[in-house]
């Protein structure tokens, strides 16, 4: 049964035309391309009041009254278009940018740096293949050594080239492996057009 | 006190921080740090030099990131810088897509700079240069498919952070015979880059690009610093597999504090 | 045509051709499926015995970290795994801290699953769902302290009124967490759970994730930190035959065959090209 | 004086918030935490105001083409009805309403889901034009590929488990530690770069520079 649920069509007609544009590109991909933008600030619009409402003013009105000074920072940020006091929001951006490289530089030495290392030296049950991926990791490592000329120069740069072959094979297994993840997702799409729309296929 | 088993951590992060002050401040006596060549960054000046010459545009995309993303972003904030600079005082045309609202004022302003300083003020058009393409990936690459196809665009630098669309993007750019400079510390997505970009830089190769560009030799003393902290880590490896290899745990104990 | 020529056409297959291959094979296949063989790996059993294995009313916690981009992989295993869960006498908790999490909670557990018609559940006795929260990591390390941060489900109703809510206050009172995500960090991914959640009070863990994640995800399932580890694509498929579901994930089982074969035939076409132009390996 | 307050006391906050944020994290106590979490959420609050700041440039913008009937400024009239419909229906009723949401889901889901779909087109294309044996490069890249690609075919491995089982060790035996190595290298840059920020060297993000800055 062919769908009757205008806001399936909707969907179908944007589906339709978002695929039209592997083949080339065309009038009703940028209509659709264009409405895509518009409705995705629109709705960044509207989750933004939703946060400044839940974070802001529901907090001053319980009695934070700290979270003026955010409200303040942001209100910086609309002084950008100024000619002349644009300065001021660099107040707003300097307190994103503060937050931004706080919350990476505290978590990236436990996450990234002790737990991979522990990772690394992790021998597990098999001692032998323990060894040849720390062996992996150390090579990686070296191949990324920027101020060290001697490491890249022969005949100790095998490291280094060493690494960089592994890396290959990682990213070629890393690339095979994803192209079943992606045709996943095609192929729901294709379902919502033949099952949801047209009603073609059985249980 | 310090947290639980975050002992470890802090010390790496104070001791880096540490020895970058004082790698830097060796750098200001008159040390010199020297960098190997990152072929990625050395192209892109060629790219926009034929860019120039076949009067097509080039792309400088600094990712989908916010200020919030920290690092990466303002890594492909320098980038963007770099090019715009370049693309300034060449006059060729160069396109800046934005996905976050908190880096468009930025890209204004590096851009506008950049015209600024090489007098080029004139030819700086934001309408035309500066495109927001909403926060959300899949409007963005939707919006950057259009501009690959409709500018004909001749040369695509995407460093910056990159998620699933990575593929999307290098693929369409690829088609309109764009050379391309991916630049991106997502593992799950380097893989696509690398199989369809020119050239990439991978991770961290991607964070220096600022330094790397900048020529400064502080900047360069804190790539430097990650230096030191790598050859320490290949030796915590080595050491740490053959204590574990005698049966030892110790080192991953030290690890774990 | 001459060889050359031949070899010259094979190596520029047009694009638009080999997508339209692509989509004609796959909606080919999804209406007329050949229903190949499938085998129910150890992993994905080890997912259905983890909550065969739960005694009666055992709270389960489901976290949905997945928006409409996940839904064509992780939506058929979390309504096979959500059909198994409501086909159990558990108490099902569902939370989400992704902004799209109560759509998909919408079009999935109250359009698709229809518990109430199709298993004789109530909700609020049986199952209920926090809806949005915003806060990521944090207030996912908060709900392992203290569930009643949340003040109420996704109706408004206050928690407390929730006869599924009864003694349910913090990890202690949670059998297992099962988190379907595609995220790799910082909203809700099974990394931050293991941190959360499993790591400092061993609450049990499954993960389903995007094929792709399961190398990320796969050492802690070594370790133990995580029980039951299983990829979206191909597990729904035989996830649905355990719970006798057929659903999206048998359907697309033969379509991902027909999709592989295509990128090996283009592969294998390319390569005979290059060759066939007398092309060589480079050093 | 002018430089103090334009650039300086910028870079001071910038820094204040940075460490803040650090110590916090280390060294958890009870004020700490509260600031911790009053920052992160004030990241949110500042984010809310960009958005509307963008919005606000956006509407300027296309009122502008569309008065001056720039190319494509039928396009313009489109974008400015969609994102104030949104916002009329959003705002007003919430993101939660009915009416919301059907737009949500007729609109933004299936243009998401589709977009995201779309990758199959690409990397089939991909690899029809990267997988060569081309290069010992190349070649690399290619064998694991394809071993990769022939294990996931549910077609083959029902019949057939080798190339999963090859596939799989690869993924776990090199990939995993090859990304272990990359993320210690990008845990590396991410320090090195944010404290490059702190310090006040990368200063791209302060936009306009001026004489004496």
């Amino acid at each position: 049964m062919i769908s009757t649920d205008p806001s399936i069509w909707i969907a179908a007609f944007f589906t339709v035309t978002i695929m039209s544009y592997a083949f080339r590109d065309n009038p009703l991909f940028k209509f659709a391309e264009r409405t895509f933008i518009a409705a995705v600030i629109g709705h960044a619009v509207v989750m933004g009041i939703d946060s400044l409402r839940q974070f802001g003013f529901n907090k001053i009105q319980a009695g934070n009254i700290f979270y003026v000074i955010p409200i303040l920072l942001g209100i910086t940020i609309l002084a950008r278009y100024h000619s002349e006091y644009y300065w001021i929001s660099r107040y707003g951006m300097a307190a994103l940018v503060g937050i931004g490289v706080g919350l990476q530089i505290r978590t990236v030495p436990e996450a990234n740096i002790v737990s991979q290392l522990t990772k690394a030296i992790t021998l597990g049950d098999n001692p032998l293949l323990g060894v040849f991926t720390a062996l992996t990791t150390f090579t990686v490592i070296m191949h990324f050594t920027f101020t060290t000329k001697k490491i890249h120069e022969k005949p100790q740069n095998v490291l280094p080239v060493v690494g960089r072959y592994l890396m290959l094979i990682a990213f070629g297994a890393a690339f095979g492996n994803t192209v079943m993840t992606r045709m996943n997702l095609l192929i729901g799409r294709l379902i919502f057009l033949l099952r949801d729309l047209l009603g073609l296929m059985g249980a | 006190m310090i947290a639980e088993g975050m002992i470890s951590s802090f010390v790496i992060l104070i001791l880096f921080f540490i020895l970058l002050l004082v790698l830097i401040q060796q750098s200001k006596k008159g040390r010199k740090f020297e960098m190997k060549h990152l072929p990625g960054l050395d192209a892109i000046e060629e790219a926009v030099g034929r860019a120039t010459e076949m009067g097509r545009p080039i792309v400088a995309n600094p990712g989908l990131g916010s200020l919030r993303t920290g690092p990466v972003t303002i890594a492909g904030l320098s980038v963007v810088t770099y090019v715009s600079r370049i693309a300034a005082r060449n006059g060729t045309k160069l396109i800046v897509p934005v996905a976050d609202p908190e880096i468009l004022p930025v890209v204004d302003e590096i851009v506008r700079t950049s015209y600024n300083l090489e007098g080029m003020s004139e030819d700086f058009d934001p309408d035309y240069q500066i495109r927001w393409l909403g926060n959300n990936q899949w409007s963005w690459t939707a919006g950057l498919q259009g501009i690959a196809e409709r500018e004909q665009v001749a040369a695509n630098i995407m460093i910056g952070s990159f998620a699933a669309e990575a593929m999307i993007l290098a693929e369409t750019f690829a088609r309109v015979g764009a050379f391309q400079v991916g630049g991106l510390t997502n593992t799950y997505q380097i893989p696509f880059f690398v199989a369809a970009c020119d050239y990439t830089l991978i991770g961290d190769e991607m964070l220096a690009a600022g330094a790397y560009l900048s020529n400064d030799p502080e900047q360069i003393a804190t790539i430097a610093t990650e230096d030191v902290f790598k050859i320490v880590f290949v030796g915590v490896i080595v050491v740490g597999v053959l204590l574990g290899l005698v049966g030892s745990d110790l080192m991953i104990k030290l690890l774990e504090m | 045509m001459s060889e050359e020529g031949f070899f010259n056409q094979l190596e520029r297959i047009p694009r638009e051709l080999i997508y339209a291959v692509l989509l004609i094979g796959l909606c080919y296949v999804l209406v007329y499926p050949v229903g190949l063989p499938i085998k129910v790996s150890g992993e994905t059993k080890e997912l259905y015995d983890s909550i065969e294995e739960l005694p009666d009313d055992s709270v389960v916690l489901v976290d949905i970290a997945f928006g409409a981009g996940g839904m064509p992989e992780l939506g058929p295993a979390f309504t096979a795994v959500m059909h198994h869960l409501y086909q159990r006498d558990l108490r099902v908790i569902v939370m989400t801290l992704y902004t799209e999490g109560p759509q998909m909670y919408d079009i999935l557990v109250v359009n698709k699953i229809e518990p109430e018609s199709s298993y004789d559940k109530t909700y609020g006795v049986d199952w209920c769902f926090f809806g949005y929260n915003a806060g990521g990591v944090t207030t996912m390390a908060e709900l392992a302290r203290n569930m009643r941060i949340l003040e109420t489900d996704y109706r408004d109703t206050p928690l407390d009124q929730l006869q599924v809510m009864e003694g349910v206050e913090d990890y202690t009172d949670v059998d297992l967490v099962i988190t379907f995500s595609t995220s790799s960090g910082g909203i809700s991914s099974p990394a931050d759970w293991v941190q959360q959640w499993a790591t400092p009070y061993e609450v049990p863990m499954a993960c389903v994730v995007l094929k792709m994640m399961i190398p990320t995800v796969s050492p802690y399932y070594g370790t133990g930190q995580v029980d039951a580890l299983i990829p979206g694509a191909g597990a729904s498929a035989e996830y649905e035959l355990l719970v006798n579901r057929p659903d999206e994930g048998l359907a697309s089982t033969d379509a991902l065959s027909v999709a592989h074969l295509i990128v090996i035939i283009l592969v294998i076409l390319g390569n005979i090209a290059y060759f066939g132009k007398g092309g060589g390996i480079a050093t | 004086m002018s430089v103090m307050i334009k650039k300086q006391i910028p870079l001071v906050i910038a820094f204040i918030v940075g460490v803040i944020l650090v110590f916090e994290w280390f060294i958890p106590t009870n004020l700490g935490d509260a600031v911790g979490t009053g920052l992160r959420e004030s990241g949110i609050i500042i984010n809310s105001f960009a958005i509307m700041a963008g919005v606000i440039g956006l509407y300027l913008n296309e009122i502008r083409k569309v008065s001056l009937r720039r190319d494509d400024w039928q396009y313009s009239v489109w974008m400015l009805l969609v994102v104030s419909l949104f916002i009329l229906i959003g705002v007003p009723f919430g993101y939660e309403s009915t009416n919301y949401q059907w737009m949500y889901n007729s609109i933004l889901m299936p243009l998401g889901a589709t977009m995201y779909g779309s990758i199959s087109f690409y990397i089939a294309a991909a690899s029809y034009r990267v997988l060569k044996f081309r290069s010992v490069q190349s070649i690399v890249l290619l064998i694991p590929a394809m071993i990769l690609i022939l294990g996931n075919t549910p077609m083959i491995t029902s019949v057939w488990s080798g190339f999963t089982d090859t596939g799989g060790w690869i993924m776990t035996n090199i990939t995993q530690p090859v990304y272990t190595g990359i993320m210690i290298g990008v845990a590396l840059g991410t320090l090195a770069t944010g404290l490059r920020t702190l310090l006040g060297m990368e200063t791209g993000w302060l936009g306009r520079r001026e004489e004496g800055e």
